[in-house]
């Protein structure tokens, strides 16, 4: 079992073309996931906090459905099964004349999934606030939807910015799974690097390394903000 | 593909039910793993000592910034080459599979051991309790009592994470359901049928948590 | 010659020998209704680890290990599988890494399509998305006559032949492209065989045979030992017949040639 | 102006208030007091409505707080509320805590809030705190600006609930001086307290409370002078003797 | 029988006590008071090392505490301390959370430690609450189990911090009466507390405290009869009167 080293490759044409293509579809597909997954988390994690029953169930069961079915299969699910189970037209539409399948439904799938995600982190803000304050709030005459835009949405979000940061960097690491549809991201690509020079090794360190980095940058960006979000003397905001 | 046929199921109910039993396996072992590991790791980092902490740290943040994929592929082809001989591919990813998750354990259960109030402690210092004895009979019942729910939900995660194996074939649930789905061409069967199966054991196993949250606060 | 080292060897002492094989290459190596690896390689597999025991002068437990074209070569490099029965191309670059026993079978790329999509050869692919197994020397030969003539193709990667063919019998892709000979299988696996076409030249020369492990010349010795017999004997007519028979795929001249070239005496 | 009546109230099968009838009149001054859990806190929520009740009837002002379609926003605006652990706005200053709702909810401008906040912050002494936040405050400090929060508002009532259990003891007194200025003042008042100094001083009626039912309803010299309950008696006994 | 001398201690660049001087001969019940963060806590948990200084002396029966190598394990087996948040320990029975140091440190048998855990919870009055765990126990309840679980190691010594502050008004005296007889007992007791009446009633002397230093160290009597130091009587005056 002799190896025979050589990080040279990683430098050469088209090696290194092949990794830097990787890390802008992963970036791609991770930025627009977590825009996607923001967006309907929120609303998701908001709705499970309201007063208002059939919204809270409709939201609870969006959060169970989307979390406890693997991200793999949820892929395979928009990515295989979605096309069939609608009208053919719009099947073939989506297999073929839709720019990009692939990352289309690499997004949608990891979207969605990571909304579910977020949603939990939303609602978890919401109530971690307290009724103590939600009382106060209504004491002093606001509305439900007053008391959501002024004191438990700025509140809860700043309590959530920590978790999110570690969300944010879970969707870097869950968009590798759209190699299973053939996007070839970062991890697909060293993987391609690795059987076209059989340099498993320094593919796969490339590509380790990328992931590291992404994971730091986007640590210290967090640390930022959440230096600016802190609410002075809050418990709960360390 | 028109017309859907659910007897492709029960016509293959044999070979689905051994990758069940594989992804049931693989969870069950790499819990076990990953907790005895992640304590180890938990408490090296507690442990005040410098190079220990540091070490662990290292390792935990270094796997939890990468994919479970590349862990996988990592470990799937490099374990063989560093152990100097193969261990076939069940306990490749066994491994893996224990050494990524020990990390995400470790944060668990290094919050378990923290969420112990310093109160604690005190009480236990106070009476002349020596620190083994305090770990042993007060931090430790209660760090676990705190985080069993936790570890659940950690353990759930898991049982999903390890549909990853089907990136090396290994055949648990999920690449015996595409197996099945591809050879016989019946996509939206199997898959639908497989997220069903997956969906009913996750969320008992959530429903399990929530009903452990329950009897810890009332 | 020493059996107590190497390979054969580790062999012995564990008790097992690993096989690696491929799940949809008919047929080569592809899994029958009780999802159980059989084939054209399967059975000369077989005949390879009947030698082994032989010469082991014991029965070897016999472990199966699927693999895909992205993995088994770096299976068979880190040590994991011991021998490989599928389709796979021998060429020099791959023997950096692995070693091959003698030809099995000549095969070269070609195209797959629906009979009413109006491809017929690679020139007709532009403007068209055809999917492509990663790893696969085919993959490359694709890419090389795409790019030699210019043309405008969307490529989907795909993990393996089964995938390639779901991707195309579900309208994904226009085209799947691999080896002639596992196009005609997939064929004949498919639900709806009258749909699809094998069209265009041969754009590779593809000689299939197993894989081994680098630098393992007792190991290798016992394997060509066991097809040449096989060859000698004419068995390997019979074992031909029963896997190529029923697609109707006669013996090339130059298979038998091949054949002919590595029937050496004991 | 606060009527209560026949309340019960249940959560799930507990009947956490069983049958209450008291009422508070315009410039009155009523302390409720009694054991942990005896339900002093939820009548006080139900008097603004924060929790419903499921039989009887609670009128302010002669609105009915209890029935439907009760524009509920509009009353709580118009009561007071302070509670035990003042639930400030953490993410906003003090001066903000003043003007949020008096800006929101009565549509006051900008310098009209700012200018009475300031006015209520001066009041209570603490105008040089009016840019911190409430975490960088003592608890003293914090409950006397969510009585000046409530106060914001033009209250025509103010309930408090146990507004200095969770001070620490040499802050408690100057919570106690605002409120007992208050009271002086003639505000209407619904006090949730175990200060039975406060309560002698300035309570006109002591509603005392035990298990979820309102046992003694009586006016302060009273109640004190000879509790008419064992259980008030005993209660009594065990806060004021140490 | 307790000896601080000129003990000063640091959080970071944070000076929580100067320079403390005092001690608490044997049989002598002494009341530590001050305003809150005046570092009464740390001073108390300096005393059986809970807390290390960086300064001074502590010696607790000639044992000097802050000594490196100073077996404190042993030491602290000594001295029974009572927290405020009673710190009892949840996942187990109250029999089990009175015998546990007793088998472990002392080697008491199984058979001593629970007859020793009978024995005084019988003194408190807690006999038929022995088989539950302390979240079934009210708040006050709570803190005579902890009181007991600290007597049966039999110290020579027993520190309090706060051991009422956590409770509710009603509660107070049941806690404070089981001090009182242990004061009156003979224990030798250092006493963390805003219960003025207690430290009436059985101190010997009283400590304030203030911004980490101690202002005053007197009699009891003269203590209250005329504080000397302005600070003092500010906060005896805020914490009275009430
Ligand atoms: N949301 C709830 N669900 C179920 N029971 C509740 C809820 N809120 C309060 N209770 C119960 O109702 C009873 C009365 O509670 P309440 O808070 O009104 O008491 P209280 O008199 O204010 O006591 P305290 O002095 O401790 O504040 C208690 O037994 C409490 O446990
Ligand atoms: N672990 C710590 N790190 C930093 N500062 C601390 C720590 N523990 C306490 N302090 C600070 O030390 C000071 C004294 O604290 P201590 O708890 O001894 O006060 P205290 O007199 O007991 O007050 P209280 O009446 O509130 O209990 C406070 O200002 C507190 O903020
Ligand atoms: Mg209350
Ligand atoms: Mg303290």
């Amino acid at each position: 079992m002799d190896y025979n080293w050589n990080w040279g490759v990683l430098f050469e044409e088209p090696y290194l073309g092949w990794l830097v293509m990787g890390v802008q579809w992963t970036f791609a597909v991770a930025i627009a996931a977590w825009a996607l997954a923001l967006v309907v988390g929120i609303l998701v994690g908001v709705g499970r906090t309201l007063p208002s029953r059939p919204i809270a169930l409709v939201c609870t069961a969006y959060v169970e459905l989307f979390r406890n079915v693997p991200l793999l299969l949820q892929m395979f699910l928009w990515y295989f099964v979605m096309p069939e189970l609608v009208p053919d037209d719009m099947g073939r539409w989506i297999k073929r004349d839709m720019p990009n399948p692939e990352y289309v439904t690499a997004v949608i799938a990891l979207g969605l999934y990571t909304a579910s995600r977020v949603a939990e982190q939303v609602r978890a803000g919401i109530e971690s606030v307290g009724t103590g304050l939600t009382n106060a709030a209504y004491a002093n005459g606001f509305s439900v939807a007053q008391t959501y835009r002024y004191v438990l949405l700025p509140i809860s979000f700043r309590l959530i910015v920590p978790p999110m940061t570690s969300e944010f960097l879970t969707i870097f690491k869950n968009s590798s799974l759209a190699l299973t549809i053939g996007l070839l991201e970062l991890t697909a690509q060293s993987q391609q690097i690795a059987e076209y020079t059989f340099n498993g090794f320094e593919a796969y360190t490339a590509a380790t390394v990328i992931y590291v980095c992404i994971a730091l940058v986007a640590t210290l960006v967090m640390q930022v903000a959440e230096r600016y979000t802190r609410i002075p003397g809050y418990m709960g905001s360390k | 593909m028109a017309g859907f046929d659910f007897a492709v199921i029960l016509n293959n109910l044999p070979f689905l039910w051994q990758g069940l039993q594989l992804s049931l396996l693989l969870t069950g072992l790499a819990i076990l793993g990953g907790i005895v590991f992640g304590t180890l790791l938990a408490l090296m980092r507690l442990s005040g000592i410098l190079p220990l902490s540091l070490l662990a740290a290292t390792y935990v943040n270094l796997i939890r910034s990468v994919p479970l994929i590349l862990v996988i592929f990592w470990f799937y082809f490099l374990v063989p080459l560093a152990l100097g001989r193969p261990i076939g591919s069940f306990y490749s990813a066994l491994i893996a599979f224990t050494l990524f998750e020990a990390a995400y354990f470790s944060e668990i259960i290094r919050a378990g051991i923290q969420s112990v109030r310093k109160g604690q402690v005190h009480a236990g210092q106070a009476t002349g309790l020596n620190y083994w004895q305090i770990q042993r009979h007060i931090v430790l019942p209660q760090a676990f009592r705190n985080m069993i729910p936790i570890l659940v939900t950690q353990g759930i995660i898991l049982f999903q994470d390890t549909s990853l194996v089907f990136v090396v074939s290994l055949r648990d649930f999920m690449t015996v359901s595409s197996i099945v789905a591809r050879t016989e061409g019946r996509l939206v069967e199997m898959y639908i049928f497989a997220a069903c199966v997956y969906f009913v054991i996750c969320f008992a196993g959530s429903l399990f948590v929530r009903h452990l949250q329950k009897a810890r606060t009332a | 010659q020493d059996i107590t080292s190497g390979r054969l060897g580790a062999i012995a002492e564990r008790g097992s020998i690993v096989l690696g094989h491929r799940e949809s290459s008919v047929p080569f190596a592809y899994l029958d209704e009780n999802q159980n690896p059989v084939g054209y390689s399967i059975d000369l597999c077989m005949a390879v680890v009947a030698a082994v025991e032989e010469t082991l002068g014991k029965d070897l437990e016999v472990q199966f290990v699927p693999v895909t074209p992205q993995t088994r070569i770096a299976l068979m490099a880190n040590g994991t599988i011991d021998l490989e029965c599928g389709s796979t191309t021998n060429n020099l670059t791959r023997q950096e890494q692995v070693e091959y026993l003698p030809v099995t079978f000549i095969t070269g790329t070609k195209i797959l399509t629906r009979k009413d999509s109006g491809i017929a050869s690679v020139d007709d692919l532009d403007g068209k998305t055809i999917a492509l197994a990663q790893g696969t020397t085919n993959e490359r030969a694709i890419k090389a006559a795409v790019e030699e003539r210019g043309l405008d193709v969307r490529i989907l990667p795909v993990k393996d032949h089964a995938e390639g063919m779901l991707t195309l019998e579900t309208d994904r892709v226009d085209a799947y492209s691999t080896d002639h000979i596992l196009l005609h299988g997939l064929i004949q696996k498919s639900r709806t065989p009258d749909d699809f076409a094998v069209v265009g030249d041969f754009l590779s020369y593809d000689p299939y045979a197993l894989m081994i492990p680098r630098n393992e010349s007792d190991f290798e010795l016992v394997g060509k030992r066991a097809l040449a017999a096989l060859f000698r004997s004419g068995e390997i007519g019979e074992i031909y017949e029963r896997w190529f028979g029923p697609m109707g795929v006669e013996q090339s001249d130059l298979l038998q040639a091949s054949f002919q070239l590595n029937a050496l005496p004991e | 102006m606060i009527e209560i009546e026949r309340l019960s109230k249940w959560y799930g099968d507990f009947q956490v208030l069983t049958d209450c009838t008291t009422r508070v009149a315009r410039g009155e001054v009523v302390v409720v007091c009694g054991p942990s859990g005896s339900g002093k806190s939820t009548l006080i929520k139900c008097v603004n409505g924060l929790e419903p009740a499921q039989k009887g009837r609670i009128t302010v002002e002669s609105v009915d707080v209890t029935a439907r379609g009760t524009d509920l926003t509009r009353l709580r605006s118009r009561i007071g509320m302070v509670f035990q652990h003042f639930e400030l706005y953490p993410h906003m200053t003090v001066r903000e805590n003043l003007c949020l709702a008096q800006q929101k909810v009565l549509g006051r401008s900008r310098d009209e809030a700012v200018a009475k906040a300031e006015a209520l912050l001066e009041r209570v002494g603490l105008s040089q705190h009016i840019d911190k936040h409430p975490g960088a405050l003592s608890g003293g400090q914090q409950q006397r600006v969510a009585i000046s929060r409530a106060l914001a508002m033009d209250p025509v009532a103010m309930l408090f609930d146990e507004p200095t259990s969770a001070l620490d003891p040499e802050m408690i007194n100057e919570v106690l001086d605002v409120m007992v200025e208050l009271a002086r003042e003639g505000m209407t008042m619904m006090v949730v307290t175990h200060e039975m100094g406060f309560a002698r001083k300035v309570a006109d009626r002591v509603v005392f409370m035990d298990a979820g039912a309102i046992v003694e309803d009586r006016p302060t010299e009273e109640f004190f002078g000879s509790p008419s309950s064992d259980r008030a008696r005993d209660f009594l006994s065990k806060i004021l003797d140490h």
